[in-house]
This record gives structure tokens, C-alpha cells and sequence, in this order.
């Protein structure tokens, strides 16, 4: 115990010079807790308060730059001891017990861990001190002419072949399936001469191809644009006359007067 | 439970730690540099070969060097045989499912369905397999293989009969491809086309 | 050269070439299957641990399987002819005890207890060593991977159980006899040892 004081003096000074071998602030209270060599039970808060800040006090001297951890432990700890001795009221008093409680007990989780590191270090360890077998042998033989074989995998892959053989075939315009302006144009220049009334437009749709089948909607629409295309490239002609009395009333044609005076 | 045996000699140890511990068989020289002064190398090594003899493992001399080897009498039962069932390749998977749904199909429309030409490995692995086979031939100029699966395709897939495969119908969300230029389908037993691109536009029009 | 000792049983002898064979553990139940009918497992067992005593490699338990290995006290001799790879530094010794003693854990709570940030290394060196491995996630915000030790942390280090680690209330022993406070060298794990070297060895024999 005698030379207990320089041995702290000493050692403190090799901690500053050592700072970066520690891991963090907690790795250092641990030590310096060992340097008091007390229980880590009974450990004395106050005292290792001052040797930390101590240590951070030298290390500040010698180099400025020193990590924030470092420094708000230092904070923390003096708050912490200054509430210990010198608490305002109980409250504090209380708080300040358990912070130091709290903080004995985060030193001894440390100490127990690097305890168990050093238990598991002290081991036989494979591959250091113990060995296992240098050139094993496996007697596994694998078994290959099986097959692996799914039902959702195999539609997948016809997904994936028609989509792949589609989109490898090159443009392909689609084959005329409507009514075109070029058709509605011969059917009425076909039939208009026949009679100088206004007809509505509808009139000289084509037939319905099948006669069984019911109508396709889409190609009736098809066929009277085209139609009224052809009759708009009629009257543009000449050829005709279009009337429609009103927005979206039915559309009328006739052929033209010869005189073409008309109003 | 009472093994008279008298304790083993460090040297015996040490060889036999030694040869079961190395990667490589041991040298003889490099067994010699690790026993005790004084020991001798070849009793030594008689010593651990007559502690292993009608033991499970043997102690045995390969080149210049030491090792242990299991008894080859128990080769056999220390056997473990691994199933490791393959996966049939993307191609032939996609070559497979084209001939399941358009049998009885030639090479060339599968080579038409599928976009991109088969080459006859992929044909070969499936022919190995016993899942598909020649049908007869196309009664077209060049006569054609016609392919088809086999029994044993069902009996792969879990499939009572062909029939048990979904619809093309259900399967295909998209639109047909154009028709190769050789139709198939008076040689499907389904038509090719079930949704006929008109059919189809009306019906999303109506829908 | 006239031995008396008995022919050994088939079952002694498959179990003993089985264990002799691999590298790793081999769980009980893959012996259980080798073994003929109406052998007893944990009687061939006993057999095959009892011929061993004594010899250069010993018979031993991890977790649910057995292994052989060199006797540690032949350690010295066979470092020389055997290559050894890098000791865990001792950052990586102490994450190491923390995973294993509190495992499930996250890396924050790691850092937590040690009062530092885990670096990258590390924890790289403990997933290279095969020494831990995920084990799921923390059902917190962020969901946190948390970490576990591996079956080869019991190998490496001759655990036959979790449960073979020590109790705290048994790592927090006496106070050290006081000691000049060293800065602890990286790779040096002696240092740190708050069991007493000499203390560990004794340990370790008795166990």
C-alpha cells in the first residue's frame, strides 16, 4: 500500500501517453478502478471521478485534440460528483446515488466480459492449440441424375417463350379488318345516282358480312366514319350535298344538283 | 474396463497427433524433427500402425509420407448417397412446354414459337429425359419430325393426362403472337389462337 | 507383438472412422444411423472414448455431435509443423464474450457494454472466423440485426453447450493483486486476463 501513491502518479501518466490503446471512456474507468484495487463492489465513485479527470487534464495538456467522448465523460462525471458531495436536496442526493450506482454496475459488465474473453482465450482453442482433422474425408456421394421437375416453372417458361417469340418477330401491320374510306367511296359514288332525296348516312353501310353473326360494334363504328369521311370527300368535290340539322342529329346526303347554284 | 495398457509414449503421441492433424500426408523427415530426442522414428511408427490395426482407421504410407485412412472395409456403410436433383436449363424447360402445349409440333415451329432457333442439345437432353419423343412426320415438303411428350412426362409432372395442363387460355394474359407462317393448328388438338385478335379488340371494347 | 485385446465391433469401428473422417462435429443422430441394428449408441461411444485415452487425439462432445482432436498438451510440438492462423485481437475476443453471453444482441447494446463503437473489422473478423452470425431482427423501430454465436464458436472453442460458459457471478472474482496499470496491448490478450494466468492453467487441468 505504501507505494501505492507514486505507482498512481505513474501509472496515470502512462494512461495519458496510452489513451488511444483504450477502448473508449469505459475502458479506462475500468482500469483505473483496478488501479484502486478495490472490490469492484465497493468502489469508490468519487475517487475514480478525480483520476479520470485527471487523466483527461494531462491528456489536455499534451495534446489538445482529444475525442468527445473522452470529454463528455469527463462533463458527466463531474456533474456526477459534485452531486454526490454536495447534493441541493434528498432528490438529488438519490439521483446521484443511482447514477453512481448504475455507472459501478456498467463497470462490472465490462470486467465480467473481458473476464469471459479471457476464460475463452485460456481454453484449448481449435486450430491454435488443439487440432482437428488435417485432411478429412467425405464419403458423401451426390446423386445427380434426378430431376427437379415443377409444374409453375414449366408454365413459366412457356410464358416466357411466347412472349420472347413475339416480340421477336419484326413489325407486322395488322391486316384491314374495317371498312375503309377507299371502300365507302366506291359504294357511294355507287349508289348516289341512283335518286337525288337526302339519305341518312347509315344507309350505305356495308352489309353485314355474316349475316348470323350479331354486329360488331366496333366495326359498324368503323364503317360509318368511313363512310362520312368519304361523303365529306364528296361534298369537297362537289359531288354531294351534307346536312345535319343539329349538333349530333343524323347526317343526310344527297347528290348534287347539276346546277350547282344552289343557295 | 481394466485396460492393463501401459501409458503411451510421448513420441507415439506426438506422430499420431501429428499424422491425424496434417493436410498432407507427413514426411518421414518431418516426423523424425518432432520427436523427442532419442526416440526412434521407425518403432514409433510401428508402435501407433499396431495401436490401429483392426481399428476403424488405418495408418498408412502414401509416397514418402504418413496418413490416416478409414478401413476401406467400411467404405460402404459410411457411404451417404446425396440426391441433388438438376434443373432442367431455361431452353430446354421453354422448348419443353412449347411441344407439352403444341404437340404434335416440328422443330421449326417451336423455333417460330419460341423466337430464337433450338439447337440439338437442348432436343437431346430432352429426348434422355424420356420426356418427349418423335410422333411421326409432318406430311409436308421434307417430311419433318413431329415431336411429343412421352408418358413419362406425365408421370413427372403429377399429370393423369395432358388435359390436366391449365388452358392456354387461362395462361395467356397477353395477346397472341402473330401466327408463324405455317399455322400449326389444323395439327393442335386445341387451335393455336384462342383469342383471335379481332375477338379479343371487340371484346375490350364491349367490356 | 502378441496383443490379447478382442477383435473390435463392427459398430465401434464405423462409429470410430465416421468421427475420424470429418473435420467437424458429427451430430449424434447421423452416428445413430450408421450404427447396425440393436447397437447401442451410447455404449459404442463410451467403447471408442475409452481406446483413445490417453493417445495423441482425443474423443470430445460439442454441442449435439463429437469430434476427434489433438490433445491440448501436444499443442507446442505440433504449432511447429502445423500452420496456425492469426489470434482474434482482443477487441474482437470481448465482442466476441458479449455476443455469446448476451446473445440475442445488437450492435448497439455491444457497444453499450463496452462503451465504445464496434468497428467494421470486428465484427468482420468474427463473421470470417465463422464465430457469429445473424439471428434475426429486434422488433424495435429500425429493426436492428441481432447476433448470435455459431455451432463453430462451440467447436473453436471446446464448449459442449452454451451453458458450459461460466457464470458472471463466477468471472467476477477476487480483486486483481495489484498491478502497475499496463496499457493494454492490442494483440496481447495476456493483460487483460483478470483470472491469473497461473489460476487459468489450474483451472483448466482440473476441468
Amino acid at each position: 500500500m505504501s507505494d501505492s501513491e507514486p505507482n498512481k502518479a505513474d501509472s496515470a501518466h502512462r494512461l495519458i501517453l496510452a489513451l488511444d490503446g483504450f477502448e473508449g471512456p469505459l475502458d479506462l474507468l475500468l482500469d483505473l478502478a483496478r488501479a484502486q484495487k478495490f472490490d469492484l463492489a465497493r468502489i469508490s465513485i468519487t475517487a475514480l471521478v478525480d483520476q479520470y479527470l485527471a487523466v483527461i487534464e494531462d491528456a489536455r495538456r499534451i495534446r489538445l485534440e482529444l475525442a468527445a467522448d473522452w470529454l463528455v465523460m469527463a462533463a458527466w462525471l463531474a456533474w456526477l460528483k459534485s452531486r454526490l458531495l454536495l447534493p441541493a436536496d434528498k432528490i438529488e442526493a438519490v439521483e446521484a446515488e443511482r447514477a453512481a450506482e448504475d455507472l459501478a454496475e456498467r463497470l462490472r459488465e465490462l470486467e465480467a466480459m473481458r473476464g469471459l474473453a479471457a476464460w475463452l482465450n485460456g481454453r484449448p482453442v481449435l486450430d491454435h492449440d488443439v487440432f482437428a482433422r488435417g485432411a478429412p474425408e467425405d464419403f458423401t456421394e451426390i446423386d445427380r441424375s434426378g430431376l427437379k421437375v415443377d409444374l409453375p416453372s414449366l408454365l413459366t417458361a412457356y410464358l416466357a417463350a411466347r412472349r420472347r417469340g413475339s416480340s421477336s418477330h419484326g413489325y407486322q401491320p395488322k391486316p384491314m379488318r374495317f371498312w375503309s374510306v377507299q371502300q365507302a367511296l366506291e359504294r357511294l359514288s355507287r349508289m348516289l345516282p341512283i335518286s337525288q332525296d337526302w339519305h341518312t348516312l347509315e344507309q350505305f353501310l356495308p352489309p353485314n358480312a355474316d349475316e348470323a353473326a350479331p354486329p360488331d360494334p366496333l366495326a359498324q363504328r368503323a364503317a360509318l366514319s368511313s363512310t362520312l369521311l368519304a361523303g365529306l370527300e364528296l361534298a369537297r368535290n362537289g359531288a354531294i350535298s351534307l346536312q345535319q340539322e343539329a349538333p349530333f342529329g343524323p347526317i343526310r346526303l344527297r347528290r348534287a344538283e347539276e346546277s350547282r347554284a344552289h343557295d | 474396463m481394466t485396460e492393463a495398457s501401459p501409458p503411451l509414449s510421448t513420441a507415439e503421441r506426438l506422430l499420431e497427433a501429428a499424422i491425424f492433424a496434417a493436410r498432407e500426408p507427413v514426411p518421414l523427415r518431418t516426423l523424425a524433427t518432432l520427436l523427442p530426442d532419442g526416440a526412434d522414428l521407425d518403432a514409433t511408427i510401428e508402435a501407433v500402425r499396431r495401436r490401429y490395426q483392426g481399428a476403424g482407421v488405418d495408418l498408412i504410407t502414401i509416397g514418402q509420407g504418413l496418413m490416416f485412412r478409414t478401413a476401406p472395409d467400411l467404405a460402404g456403410a459410411l457411404r451417404k448417397i446425396i440426391e441433388v436433383p438438376r434443373r432442367l436449363p431455361r431452353v430446354a424447360l421453354e422448348t419443353l412446354a412449347i411441344i407439352a402445349y403444341h404437340q404434335p409440333v416440328t422443330r421449326t415451329e417451336i423455333e417460330t414459337i419460341r423466337g430464337a432457333s433450338l439447337s440439338q442439345n437442348t432436343l437431346d437432353a430432352l429426348l434422355q429425359a424420356d420426356l418427349v419423343a418423335p410422333r411421326g412426320h409432318k406430311e409436308v415438303p421434307g417430311r419433318p419430325t413431329l415431336w411429343g411428350t412421352t408418358p413419362h412426362f406425365l408421370a413427372t409432372y403429377g399429370l393423369r393426362d395432358l388435359r390436366d395442363l391449365p388452358k392456354r387460355s387461362d395462361l395467356l394474359i397477353e395477346p397472341d403472337p402473330p401466327k408463324p407462317a405455317e399455322p400449326p393448328t389444323e395439327l393442335t388438338p386445341e387451335p393455336l389462337a384462342i383469342l383471335d385478335p379481332a375477338d379479343q379488340t371487340a371484346r375490350a371494347a364491349t367490356d
